[in-house]
């Protein structure tokens, strides 16, 4: 009974890690290197690199509840084509994925000359859990080096090119 | 049934249905406010046994647009037809006053006797584009134990007949269909820049003045908002120019623009964000306003007057006049605008009265008139 | 002895099988070729209606004046229509429960005259109230389902609470609590004013015969029960609307009065006195002498009779200064018509009387006069929306509807101008809101309670009022994410050019342009203090919609059979009727 | 189980099973395979199994005989990125990472030219910027040399190459003295993308009207409207004559027609009339009868 209350209080914790660690991936900015003619305001930057880490929420909870719909609000264009593609991709083959973003490394590299988009790098370390019907498949550790072009729209700066670099 | 109370009963009957008529009586004979809305302010006890009486029934016989009732009441009737009277009132042509309601009038006595009187009607005429003043001088009339109005008829005017070539130039927009437009080929909105901005602390609260020029060589629809920021950095309010501007600006075009604070005042504002807005629009040079014998007149009753002749061979339906005042230093001092509720026909001038207020009027000494139109289409 | 079986039968009363067939000979057909849709009312309801049937538990409904609650109406008539929408879809659901609150008026008006006078002359009335000219007017042409639910929620009530009074019922007592608050779950101002005009009468009349029958009530039990009804009637209403109270508490109708042609004087503007005295009467304006010599020479019709004439004087609107003097401010927010609606019900037991004696004296000649004046009133207040409809010209909005609903229309909020009361049939078909909207007690925008305009779609129409408001709403768009200006009357244009908006699509022929303002940011959900804490979304959900499933439950608790009538008029028999079957 | 915990519970099993699977090691991904490219998975034992491939742009689910290779035609994984594979086969599974890179050869560009219209002789007032795609929209990241070229009417280029880093090029060039549509054209191996920038003439210079009598008006016309470089100022642009007298004032907004603009105002003798356009203000003259 004792043991069994341990575990109980284990899980818990763990629980309560997992949550902790859910609402929050730990975030390094670096200093901006930007490729360009055009001055970055600083409150551009910080503006892009909100949007762009609020974009991974949206991310994982298109994939997680399989709607492409929750995109809207921060991708666009191919970036938001193609993860709408996943989503029915999987979708269809009753197949569920959970993104769980752990660690950003972000820098941003190119400020177009006419303001119309922003390019940064992100190493990224994340989870992903697979399921097929809802039976989990395993949780595999990605770490990756992202390329993102964002670009404005009225409100905010939304993901127009999210790519993982190869290698 | 019946009893001993039967009486009674009658009496009550009779005290119900005498009380009820008398309730219709007087709610018709006083009519209550809410009633008289929908009878143009008309009750049944109107008399014309003054000439103010008479003006005043001529008045409410207006705002109800019985126009008959009107016209059969007039002295001069004969000289014309109740369309000419009605046209008279609601203009020969399209304009805000033919969809105009009288929203109310005020009548000031200026001379009598025994046999006429002089009676001047101000007229306040509800438009969609907000309140515009009429005023009328009456001739009044006795006619036995009764007043009546001499109505002065302002025949329709006539156009002569003439050619006027309409070669004037007009910008077409090719826009692309709906979709994603990021890196395709684009046609920017055009370049505008504010030229002058002033904030003015009045009774009524912070009014923004500017001007607003389009240095493009294509025509700019334009607004402009305004964002007042306080000492502390945080916004106070955000407001537009509205219709306090000329939206459609030609190339090389100035705008004066008005963008009012209700409510704030001056020592809260640290500073203030001006956002000019610019979109490329198709767009005509056509028509071509000429503003003639612009003149400034003193306090009191500062006002603008001038009139604005239409060189084109279309009918304005609709003519906004902008005025920019500046003291003799240049620096702008105030902007305002009058609409005229009169079509403007090809060449015939049409007058405009913009008024100034009493304590800016003394600091102005120049100004710039600007004319924005609205046309439904046609010709005369 | 064929003699007295003669006079026996011409003393019964109408079956109540033959009411209710005549109720539904008239209206079915009518409410099957869905007339009501062109009411000023009915697609506002429907509306209301629909966001119940997709958010039961939520009602902030987000699509009118950029956010309302829908806690600001009685929700009962409409949560029937979205549940019975499940099976008929939304506009057939209404028609039913319309159907049903004509069903239930006959009922009512049965029981309530029986109060009054003979069972024959209630059946009589109860038939009467099938032709109603009000009634047709309500449900035809003005469109108010609440007003026509809660009536006969209430007249059913009434005889429930003479027998409390009267006789101490506790069945009766519980009975007239469960049918009062479902009465005030479908409409507050029924109840509020039906307490003077109805149940006031019948307080009064349960007082007056409080020696007839034998069974003697002594005054002081009299008043107790009639504060304990009071008091428990109150506190159940209190519960079960609490979300509406709370709202109005904080919420105060505090916008500058909207004009409405029902508070003209009636003969100055005789076209208002056709529209509101004429075709709500119908050939009951030929009965009002008797109507006024009966009630006060029938001791006990006298406190009816009074009842009558204070709706009947409210009910004319401006026409008297009654209205304003007894109403004050009221008199400028609330519409008369309810008032001549409530007058007709409160004479129709006289007019039973009338049409009894009629039928004695002339037989078939009366029996035909009453049945051709009966079907010319009800046909007058049918075909009064012909004459003088809500929309002067109807038109298809789903072409606008569509259009918001692509390419991210329905990110910004629109308004239209010139749809008249379109407006409610686009909210329901489209996901954009919109800062207008049809139920002005529930709007909150300053731009719009300032001025004393009614909704921006018929500016126009309240004058400078009306287009300082569409001025005011116009010049904040920025404000309220309003990109969207779908005008279907040119008036509107000289406006929104010099305004800084430009025409970019045009739909239906090129009858509606939409006109945009550039540099509008997409709209925002407005932070209202007035959106409701979810507790009272589950009250809002629960108790109003429960009241009357309670209602219907304790209806079915068996009545000792006693009618209130049958002291005074014994002649009705067990079973004739079948009413007390089944109301009881 | 859309909670954490069922995320946690998950983690543990996956890792449990990649344990088990780690021992009999039964996945063998290709290191990395480019964009659109057949490739194959090795797999280890016997039986029946299913592999998932998983990234941000494509999911693929395959059934495979295990201790057979599994093939993917070309086509199938196309979306460049990084890929989570996961080997499902009787309750167990084995997980591994597989990197799909761009194609090298680009296929599309995304050219971003500013402005579409400028005033001539502006230095580095044009500026483009490039994205470079493969056939598959993605991002070509591998450096690779994007030339600008912007060539006028009259012939004249400029040019410039620029070598893309992380799938992005910019580039600046100067507008030319000649009012005109220039074509400005971005390429990348054999894929060119073309803008058209209008270069317009700049504020009018050295604006002069004259008068002469025309009946019991005055008859009102600039000379023709040019900016300091000699370019025509475009017909529309409006010029503003204005006629002061005593105290009063007429005002005329005329638009330019074949450069000229003309008006007729009222004669009045000793009138001052002025002409301007934006802010540039013209001659003055007082006409005397």
């Amino acid at each position: 009974m004792i043991r069994f209350k341990a575990i109980l209080m284990i899980g818990a914790l763990a629980g309560a890690t997992a949550g902790v660690a859910l609402a929050q991936a730990t975030v390094k900015v670096e200093p901006a290197s930007v490729n360009g003619p055009r001055p970055l305001a600083e409150q551009t930057a910080q503006a892009v690199i909100r949007d762009y880490l609020e974009s991974w929420q949206s991310l994982s909870a298109a994939f997680d509840q399989d709607r492409a719909d929750l995109l809207d609000a921060d991708f666009v264009g191919d970036a938001r084509d193609k993860l709408a593609q996943a989503i029915r991709d999987q979708s269809q083959m009753a197949v569920s994925t959970r993104y769980q973003d752990r660690a950003h490394d972000v820098q941003i590299v190119f400020y177009s000359p006419e303001g119309l988009s922003i390019e940064l790098s992100d190493t990224v370390d994340y989870d992903v859990q697979l399921m097929d019907h809802d039976k989990p498949l395993g949780t595999q550790h990605v770490h990756a080096r992202y390329l993102v072009v964002l670009t404005p729209s009225e409100l905010q700066w939304r993901v127009r090119i999210l790519q993982a670099q190869a290698g | 049934m019946s009893d001993g109370s039967e009486n009674g009963g009658a009496m009550l009957a009779v005290v119900l249905i005498a009380a009820t008529i008398a309730f219709v009586v007087i709610g018709t004979m006083w009519p209550t406010k809410a009633a008289l809305a929908y009878t143009g302010g008309q009750g049944l006890t109107s008399s014309s046994s003054t000439p103010e009486a008479a003006v005043q029934n001529l008045g409410d016989e207006i705002r109800a647009s019985a126009w008959q009732k009107a016209y059969d009441g007039l002295a001069n009737k004969a000289q014309f037809t109740e369309q000419e009277f009605e046209h008279d009132l609601k203009g020969y042509y399209p304009s805000l006053r033919t969809y105009a309601t009288l929203d109310r009038f005020e009548v000031f006595p200026l001379h009598a006797s025994d046999s006429d009187a002089e009676v001047r009607l101000k007229l306040y005429w509800s438009s969609v584009v907000g309140i515009s003043e009429g005023t009328r001088d009456l001739h009044v009339v006795r006619a036995g134990d009764r007043w009546q109005v001499e109505w002065p008829i302002v025949k329709k005017p006539v156009v002569p007949p003439q050619v006027i070539p309409v070669n004037y130039l007009r910008w077409d927009v090719i826009y692309r269909g709906a979709g994603d437009d990021w890196g395709a080929q684009d046609v920017e909105a055009p370049h505008v820049r504010i030229v002058d901005m002033r904030p003015v602390e009045r009774a009524e609260g912070v009014v923004i003045l500017g001007e607003l020029l389009n240095e493009d060589v294509v025509p700019a629809y334009v607004s402009v908002n305004a964002t007042l920021i306080g000492k502390n950095q945080q916004p106070i309010a955000t407001e537009g120019s509205f219709d306090k501007i000329s939206h459609l600006l030609l190339p090389k075009q100035v705008t004066p623009f008005l963008i009012n604070f209700p409510n704030a005042t001056l020592a809260d504002v640290g500073s203030v964000r001006m956002t000019p807005f610019s979109t490329l629009v198709p767009a005509s040079a056509d028509p071509v306003i000429e503003i003639d014998n612009e003149k400034l007149n003193p306090a009191p009753d500062a006002s603008l007057t001038g009139q604005v002749i239409n060189q084109s061979g279309q009918v304005v339906n609709v003519a906004h006049v902008l005025g920019t005042f500046y003291d003799s230093t240049g620096h702008l001092v105030w902007v305002a605008d009058e609409y005229l509720d009169r079509a403007l026909l090809p060449q015939t001038p049409e007058s405009f009265n913009i008024h100034i207020p009493e304590d800016l009027a003394r600091q102005i000494s120049s100004e710039r008139t600007i004319v924005s139109t609205y046309s439904s289409g046609g010709s005369v | 002895m064929q003699k007295t079986e003669l006079l026996e039968r011409s003393q019964r009363p109408l079956p109540l099988s033959l009411l209710l067939m005549a109720a539904v000979a008239v209206h079915l057909p009518l409410l099957l070729m869905k007339l009501p849709l062109k009411s000023y009312d009915t697609n506002f309801h429907i509306f209301f209606a629909s966001h119940y049937l997709h958010h039961w538990w939520d009602p902030w409904n987000p699509k009118w004046y950029a956010g309302f609650s829908q806690t600001t109406y009685p929700p009962l008539p409409q949560q029937w229509v979205a549940v019975v929408s499940h099976v008929l879809g939304l506009e057939m659901a209404y028609m039913a429960v319309q159907l049903a609150a004509i069903l239930l008026l006959v009922v009512g008006v049965y029981r309530f005259a029986t109060l009054w006078v003979s069972p024959r002359a209630a059946s009589y009335a109860a038939l009467a109230s099938v032709f109603l000219g009000s009634e047709s007017f309500l449900v035809y042409s003005a469109g108010q389902l609440g007003t026509t639910a809660a009536a006969p929620l209430y007249l059913n009530a009434l005889p429930f609470l003479f027998s409390w009074v009267r006789r101490g019922s506790g069945r009766s007592f519980i009975k007239a609590v469960a049918l009062f608050t479902a009465a005030a779950a479908a409409h507050h101002a029924t109840l509020l004013f039906g307490s003077f005009f109805f149940a006031l009468p019948v307080l009064a009349l349960a007082y007056l015969d409080r020696d007839e029958d034998g069974e003697r009530v002594a005054p002081p039990a009299f008043f107790a029960r009639t504060l304990a009804i009071i008091a428990i009637v109150g506190a159940a209403i209190a519960v079960v609307l609490l979300p509406f109270w709370i709202a109005l508490i904080h919420y105060p109708v505090t916008q500058t009065p909207i004009p409405h042609p029902s508070r003209a004087n009636y003969i100055l503007s005789p076209q208002w006195g056709m529209n509101y005295f004429v075709v709500p009467y119908g050939a009951l304006i030929l009965a009002l002498p008797f109507v006024f010599w009966r009630g006060s020479t029938e001791k006990h019709l006298r406190p009816l009779l009074l009842g009558f004439w204070v709706a009947f004087l409210l009910g004319l609107g401006g026409t008297t200064p009654v209205g304003p003097v007894l109403l004050g401010r009221a008199f400028n927010v609330l519409t008369m018509e309810r008032f001549s609606y409530w007058a007709t019900l409160l004479a129709l037991p006289i007019v039973g009387v009338l049409a009894v004696e009629l039928v004695a004296r002339f037989r078939m000649r009366a029996a035909v006069s009453l049945t051709i004046l009966a079907a010319f009133t009800c046909a007058l207040a049918v075909g009064w929306t012909t004459y003088h409809p809500a929309d002067a010209e109807d038109f298809d909005v789903s072409p606008v509807a569509a259009w918001l609903n692509r390419d991210g229309h329905d990110q910004y909020r629109y308004v239209t101008l010139g749809f008249g009361n379109k407006i409610s049939r686009l909210a329901m078909m489209t996901d954009a809101g919109s800062v207008d909207g049809e139920w002005n007690s529930g709007r909150m925008l300053p731009e719009l309670t300032r001025y004393g305009g009614g909704a921006l779609t018929s500016s126009k129409y309240f004058g400078t009022a009306g287009l300082e408001a569409l001025r005011a709403m116009l010049m904040h768009a920025d404000h309220y994410g309003l990109k969207w200006v779908f005008v279907r009357d040119e008036y509107y244009d000289p406006l929104l050019t010099f305004a800084g908006w430009r025409p970019v699509d045009h739909l239906n022929d090129g009858t509606i342009t939409i006109w945009s303002k550039d540099g509008v940011p997409p709209a925002q959900p407005l932070n209202a203090p007035q959106i409701p804490p979810h507790w009272q979304d589950v009250i809002w959900g629960v108790c109003p919609f429960g009241s009357s499933i309670v209602a219907i439950l304790v209806l079915l608790i068996p009545e000792k059979r006693r009618q209130a009538a049958e002291a005074r008029y014994p002649a009705v028999r067990d079973g004739e009727l079948g009413l007390g079957r089944m109301v009881s | 189980m859309r909670t954490p915990w069922a995320i946690l519970l998950g983690g543990v099993a996956g890792f449990v099973g990649q344990l088990i699977f780690a021992q009999s090691n039964q996945l063998t991904l290709p290191a990395m395979v480019e964009a659109g490219s057949a490739f194959s998975i090795e797999t280890a034992g016997s039986g029946q199994g299913t592999l998932y491939v998983a990234g941000l742009g494509q999911v693929i689910r395959k059934d495979v005989e295990l201790g057979k290779t599994a093939w993917f035609p070309a086509g199938s994984l196309y979306d460049a990125g990084r890929y989570v594979v996961i080997l499902e086969a009787s309750g167990n599974s084995e997980s591994g990472i597989l990197d799909v890179a761009p194609q090298t050869k680009p296929a599309s560009l995304s050219f971003l030219a500013r402005p579409s219209r400028l005033p001539i002789a502006l230095h580095n007032g044009i500026t483009g910027a490039v994205y470079v795609f493969d056939a598959y929209k993605n991002l070509v990241t591998a450096p690779t040399p994007v030339s600008f070229a912007l060539s006028s009417p009259s012939g004249a280029a400029q040019t410039r190459t620029v070598t893309a880093k992380d799938g992005a090029a910019w580039t600046a060039m100067d507008s030319t003295a000649k009012q005109g549509a220039d074509k400005f054209v971005a390429e990348d191996d054999d894929i060119a993308s073309t803008r058209v920038i209008g270069q317009v003439p700049g504020d009018p210079c050295g604006l002069k009207m004259t008068a002469k009598p025309d009946g019991d008006k005055v008859a009102l016309a600039t000379d023709p409207v040019r900016d300091c470089s000699g370019n025509a100022v475009p017909d529309g642009t409006i010029v503003t004559f204005t006629e002061t007298y005593g105290d009063t004032q007429s005002t005329v907004d005329v638009p330019l027609k074949r450069d000229i603009a003309a008006v007729e105002m009222p004669a009045h003798n000793g009138a001052t009339i002025t002409v301007a356009s934006g802010v540039i203000l013209g001659n003055q003259i007082r006409w005397e009868k």
